[in-house]
């Protein structure tokens, strides 16, 4: 089990170095859902099968999908890998990498002053995630219930077509090299030009 | 984890990067509220994960929207091009 | 027999079978659909034709594999492997018979539920990656169509896990010794039937790889061994599905005189040919149809059906 | 039988609530069945529990039905709860029987009004409110129920909306009532403070036992909750609005004006009576306010020629009256006066609309006359209301319940003898005013021939009541006629007996000066308004006369004098006064804000990295300052 951890946690950290770094964005959505399926099986050897579910079911299985569907309605092909290039200098990683580190080491000086850090794992038993849920936590159940609703509501108005093609302010198309809109119909239009 | 997310949401000007970042950063801290609700056997950890799990869901739908309402509008997923209205 | 060795027996026979199984449901297939359109379908090679899968394998390895130079490479070939691998790996969590079963975790239906939905990043990164406008339409439609069903899908099993009280299918076939759980969740039988008619793709809601519209959907530019898995994949979510129903709503292995092996292959051929006869039988509706279907009827019976049904669970238990 | 208390409010509010939702679209027979059934179902529940009140009482004499709470804060609990004792069995008694007497009579008075529904949700809404008024076992409760009449009352006043005119008396009945309102609620905070407490009984338990005789605080609450019965109960000198609120339909004034709402006033202090009797202050000013109304009133209702205003001044003189017996400490007595009154004041009203409908709604007494012959039942029911009204001696309700304020006035150790005497002005100028008002409306020569005819609907309840405003007397029968205190007993529960003190008079001689003094009016009557008619007007059109008349008919100037008192230095002051210093913490808040605003804005840039990256600077340094501490 141990090794198992150990393996799952390294896969999960250098898949979401990857992530962070692809210049393809459906390559680096793929490098987040391994990043996630990785999670998902340390939570397991953390004795939370019922979040390890969860996570691949929810995190990997629909929000990560939704995530890939929107790339492919924007059609985010090989011109975008040239925007992402040009965008992505590596001086631009120094500064957010220095803060981070910051950050890192501040935690982790906390962490290893407020005492032991060798965890006897506990399995906790989806019975007992539900009865907190249902129990002290039904408040907070609600209010989740609440916040999906005004997602709900506030992706379908931002996201309506409706609510479109009022001003379409300063195409920037020169900038990121497309003539028009990302339709559909564009995506054999660059397809020789990204022959291998 | 939480920090790579970080430097993701700094680095990146492509608004879906930065969604993705985000993702990376609510996925670490819930990663850390599983580990903490382990390790004291506790099971609110894992509710606060559940939490977390819907607030990323919310978040997801409401930012690709606005995604698809920016490239829409600027025909780019830069989030510096969304920057008109100053104060 | 020492036990590990037991496991690796039956997993390699599990595999074997189904992959077998995956197969000869090709010529299954076609023979049925010739009986129900008034022809012969495959009957040269082989008593009855059965041979022709063979040949048709022998034809597909021999294939050219072919890759498009316009396609993104990695995941064009990470495609079809993931909805092979996915379906596969939800076998190992299935009671076949009290015996026959490779893992029996508490959490098998989540673990199905999470399967099927990696599943569906196979036909969208096969869309996405063969960069052809017909086959991203198809990826496209087969992830929102995906989404949208799995959601009522998981809730209609829910139903299932209230009256047995654990997610472990074992447990769920157990609790079925008196009375099969399609008869007080009949209503989350059909959803989980439609639904599963949906995550297989299967006609009437094969609207990624509609043929009129989208000459072969995702897997337009597939060939050889990559479109043949793309194929069995197809066949194995078939019989996935069918066992399901069988061990959900049917009983699984349970049944009077026969063991219990050959009640849960009767029951699960039964599903199969009830796939096949769908597909002779009904029109593809359209893609909005399909949406709006799913979204205004099925998920509010399937919530309907959870409430009921938790209603139920918690007056009997009083 | 008990436990069905809470029906009897209940059902009227359902009833309005069923009104308010389909009402628009339902048949107007409906509408009359839903609220007529609705109060008499409620009425019949009543009698079914003063019945049994009658035969079991409870023990203790009351009876507490709580439903739930209904807010609970700290040691601060209210329930809504219900409290039954033999007070407001009376009232709850009067007030859905004579509703439902009211609505029967409305359901033909207002026949194809286009707000036909509407009237009748308003009318069973005023119903359940005032029940909750009188059912209530705590202040707020009956605070609600309070309010509660009072939005009905503004409803229903301005209920023919589209006359501004009407709007307006809605507003002047709302905004007056309000001033007493404040008073009271600030007696009820005062209460609270002191007692800890809102529960009446308790409450009243407590004051007995914390307060001394005379106490500041007794008297102080007693005054404030004077002021809101004044203003709900149309007292000097807030009673400008009660002849203006006769601008709603004639059921309205019937029901709120003249039988119930303006009665809570009255009840309010019967049922805190134990403050009264602690504050002999406060009850020495609820007397006077009695006294001074009824005889301002009485002479107003001598000049008005509308015979609704003439009726509303009536109401009000009334309601001084019951005071008056509050205020001496005479509380049976204001009780017995309120039930007599709720008769026949409300058959007053009914025929008086018997009487407008029939004159294609004619109110003014001047352009009518002689219509003895045409309106029999209204005539018949104006002479025995009337009557009643100003006491015709041994069979008339409004006799004997009039004769026990007085003696009450007389007799007891609180009372005196000017404070009788006024009592008996009063009896002077209410036979006087009365008797013109049937006199000129109904003798002399006719000027307009009456059309319509009304139906049973309408001449059923007006039967009823005028039956009742005969026999509704002989549950009290003074001591020189054989001394049967039914009444008084029955009450004697909930309301301690009138205190005996010496009197100059015996009650007999007493009541004889009252007596003389109703025939003296009604003699006067009859001779300047039906003999000698033109003596009267002679009389009216002399210079003194005429500034008398004018006086008197703007009610002794009050709505001129409050609009100099108040309307007027609150306009010049708002007018002068538009800059006023307090701007100047906004404007003030305003400019810091904008100052603030100019240098914050350079961070705005627009940029979300920028943004981001700031968060993180911040929670750096802050996840920084944690590990330092």
């Amino acid at each position: 089990m141990e090794a198992i951890f150990y393996i799952a946690a390294i896969v999960a950290v250098l898949a979401t170095v990857l992530t962070v770094t692809r210049l393809n964005p459906v390559h680096a959505l793929l490098y987040l859902t391994v990043s996630l399926l990785a999670v998902a099986v340390v939570f397991y050897t953390l004795g939370a099968p019922f979040m390890a579910a969860l996570e691949v079911v929810i995190y990997a299985g629909a929000i990560m999908v939704l995530f890939v569907f929107v790339v492919m309605l924007l059609n985010l092909g090989r011109h975008t890998v040239e925007i992402e290039r040009s965008w992505l200098s590596p001086g631009a990683f120094v500064g957010p990498a220095i803060l981070a580190a910051i950050l890192v080491g501040e935690v982790s000086y906390l962490l290893a002053r407020s005492g032991t850090l060798t965890p006897p794992v506990a399995e906790v038993s989806p019975h007992q995630v539900a009865l907190s849920l249902y129990g002290p936590y039904l408040l907070g159940v609600e209010l989740a219930s609440f916040l999906l609703l005004g997602a709900l509501v506030g992706a379908y108005h931002v996201g309506s077509r409706r609510a479109q093609g009022r001003t379409t302010v300063g195409s920037r198309s020169d900038r990121t090299g497309l003539a028009s809109g990302g339709d559909l119909v564009r995506t054999g239009a660059d397809r020789p030009s990204g022959a291998a | 984890m939480f920090a790579l997310g970080l430097i993701g949401l700094l680095v990146r000007r492509n608004l879906l990067f930065i969604l993705m970042a985000i993702e990376v950063m609510l996925n670490a801290s819930g990663l850390a509220f599983v580990s903490a609700g382990a390790r004291w056997g506790q099971a609110d950890g894992q509710v606060m994960f559940l939490f977390i799990l819907t607030v990323a869901a919310a978040e997801v739908a409401v930012g690709l929207a606005l995604l698809l309402r920016l490239y829409h509008r600027f025909h780019s997923l830069d989030v510096d091009a969304a920057s008109e209205m100053r104060g | 027999m020492n036990p590990v060795l037991l496991k690796i027996i039956v997993l390699l026979g599990i595999l074997i079978v189904v992959l077998t199984l995956a197969s000869g449901l090709i010529w299954l297939e076609r023979r049925l659909l010739a009986l129900w359109q008034d022809r012969y379908g495959p009957n040269r090679v082989g008593p009855f034709g059965l041979l022709q899968v063979l040949a048709d394998m022998i034809k597909i390895f021999f294939k050219e594999d072919w890759i498009p130079p316009f396609a993104d490479k990695p995941v064009f070939v990470l495609a079809p492997a993931i909805i092979v691998i996915t379906v596969l790996l939800t076998f190992a969590v299935i009671p076949f018979t009290p015996l026959v079963q490779i893992a029996d975790t508490n959490i098998a239906l989540l673990f199905f539920l999470g399967m099927s939905s990696l599943g569906v990043y196979s036909v969208v990164l096969g869309g996405w990656a063969s960069n052809n406008k017909y086959s991203l339409l198809g990826g496209m439609r087969a992830a929102s169509q995906m989404l949208s069903y799995e959601v009522f899908m998981g809730l209609s099993m829910m139903g299932t896990v209230m009256l047995a009280g654990s997610f472990s299918l074992r447990s769920i076939v157990e609790a079925q010794r008196h009375m099969w759980f399609v008869v007080p969740q009949f209503l989350g039988f059909v959803l989980f039937l439609i639904a599963g008619i949906a995550e297989t793709r299967r006609l009437p809601f094969d609207l990624p790889e509609a043929e009129s519209e989208l000459v072969a959907g995702f897997h337009s530019e597939y060939s050889g061994m990559k479109f043949g898995m793309f194929f069995v994949g197809e066949y194995l979510g078939v019989i996935l599905i069918s066992v399901l129903l069988s061990v959900l709503y049917f009983g699984g292995w349970q049944g009077p005189f026969l063991p219990p092996i050959v009640w849960i292959v009767l029951k699960t051929l039964f599903f199969i040919c009830f796939f096949i006869l769908l597909r002779a039988a009904m029109p593809r509706p359209r893609f909005d149809q399909l949406m709006s279907w799913g979204w205004k009827w099925m998920l509010p019976l399937s919530l309907l059906n959870l409430a009921v049904t938790g209603a139920v669970v918690l007056a009997m238990r009083r | 039988m008990f436990h069905l208390l809470w029906l009897v409010p209940a059902i009227p509010f359902a009833g309005a609530a069923l009104l308010m939702i389909f009402g628009p679209r339902m048949a107007h027979r409906t509408a009359a069945w839903i609220g007529c059934c609705s109060i008499g179902i409620s009425a019949v529940i009543s009698m079914l529990i003063a019945w049994q009140f009658l035969h079991q009482p409870p023990a203790g004499g009351s009876y507490t039905q709580h439903l739930w709470t209904w807010m609970s804060v700290a040691n601060f609990h209210l329930g809504i709860s219900f409290y039954l004792d033999a007070l407001s069995l009376i009232f709850m008694l009067v007030v859905t029987f004579v509703s439902f007497f009211i609505h029967v009579y409305s359901s033909e008075y207002m026949r194809g009004d286009e707000g036909f529904s509407r009237f009748f949700a308003y009318m069973n809404l005023f119903v359940a409110s005032m029940l909750v008024l009188l059912l209530g076992s705590n202040l707020l409760l009956l605070y609600l129920g309070w309010e509660g009449v009072g939005v009905c009352s503004y409803l229903l006043i301005g209920f023919w909306y589209t006359d501004p005119k009407n709007g307006l008396a809605a507003q002047k009945a709302f905004i007056t009532t309000r001033v007493g309102d404040t008073a009271m609620a600030v007696g009820l905070y005062l209460l609270f403070r002191q007692l800890g407490t809102l529960n009446i009984q308790s409450l009243m338990q407590a004051a007995q036992h914390q307060w001394p005789h005379g106490s500041v605080y007794a008297t102080a609450a007693g005054l404030l909750l004077l002021g809101g019965a004044c203003g709900k109960s149309a007292q000097l000198p807030l009673q400008t609005w009660l002849p203006d609120a006769m601008a709603g339909p004639t059921p309205t004034s019937a029901l709120i004006h003249a039988a119930t709402m303006v009665t809570a006033g009255v009840y309010l202090i019967a049922r805190t009576h134990v403050l009264y009797s602690l504050a002999p202050t406060a009850q020495l000013a609820v007397a006077v306010v009695g006294a001074a109304t009824l005889i301002a009133a009485g002479f107003a209702a001598l000049v008005q020629d509308d015979i609704k205003r003439i009726l509303a001044y009536s109401t009000v003189s009334q309601i001084g009256y019951m005071f008056l017996g509050l205020g001496v400490g005479a509380w049976t007595a204001a009780i017995f006066h309120f039930m007599t009154h709720a008769f026949f004041k409300a058959l007053l009203f009914l025929a008086s609309g018997m009487v407008i409908t029939s004159m294609h709604h004619e109110q003014n007494i001047f352009k009518m006359g002689g219509l003895r012959k045409e309106l029999p039942l209204a005539y018949w029911a104006f002479v025995i209301g009337g009557c009643s009204l100003a006491g015709l001696p041994l069979v008339t309700a409004g006799f004997y319940s009039k004769g026990l304020i007085l003696w009450g006035a007389l007799s007891s150790p609180v009372g005196s003898a000017t404070l009788w005497f006024f009592g008996v002005i009063g009896v002077l100028m209410t036979s006087l005013y009365t008797f013109r008002l049937i006199f000129i409306t109904f003798h002399g020569p006719c000027h307009h021939k009456p059309s319509q005819k009304t139906g049973w609907l309408m001449g059923v309840p007006v039967i009823v009541l005028m039956t009742l405003s005969v026999v509704g007397g002989f549950v009290e029968l003074p001591s020189y006629l054989g001394n049967h205190p039914w009444f008084t007993n029955f009450l004697q529960s909930a309301l301690p007996a009138t205190a005996e003190g010496h009197a100059p008079l015996t009650e007999l001689g007493a009541e004889g000066i009252v007596v003389l003094a109703f025939f003296l009016g009604l003699g006067a009557a009859w001779f300047f308004f039906l003999q000698r008619r033109e003596l009267s007007e002679s009389m009216a059109g002399s210079g003194l006369g005429r500034a008398l008349h004018r006086w008197w008919y703007t009610d002794w100037g009050m709505d001129w004098l409050y609009d100099r008192l108040f309307v007027r230095p609150v306009g010049w002051f708002s007018r002068t006064n538009k800059k006023d210093a307090v701007d100047l913490i906004y404007t003030g808040t305003a400019a810091v804000t904008r100052s603030g605003w100019s240098s914050l804005r350079l961070t705005e840039t627009g940029r979300v990295r920028w943004y981001a990256t700031a968060l993180v600077v911040g929670t750096v340094i802050f996840v920084l300052i944690v590990a330092l501490l």
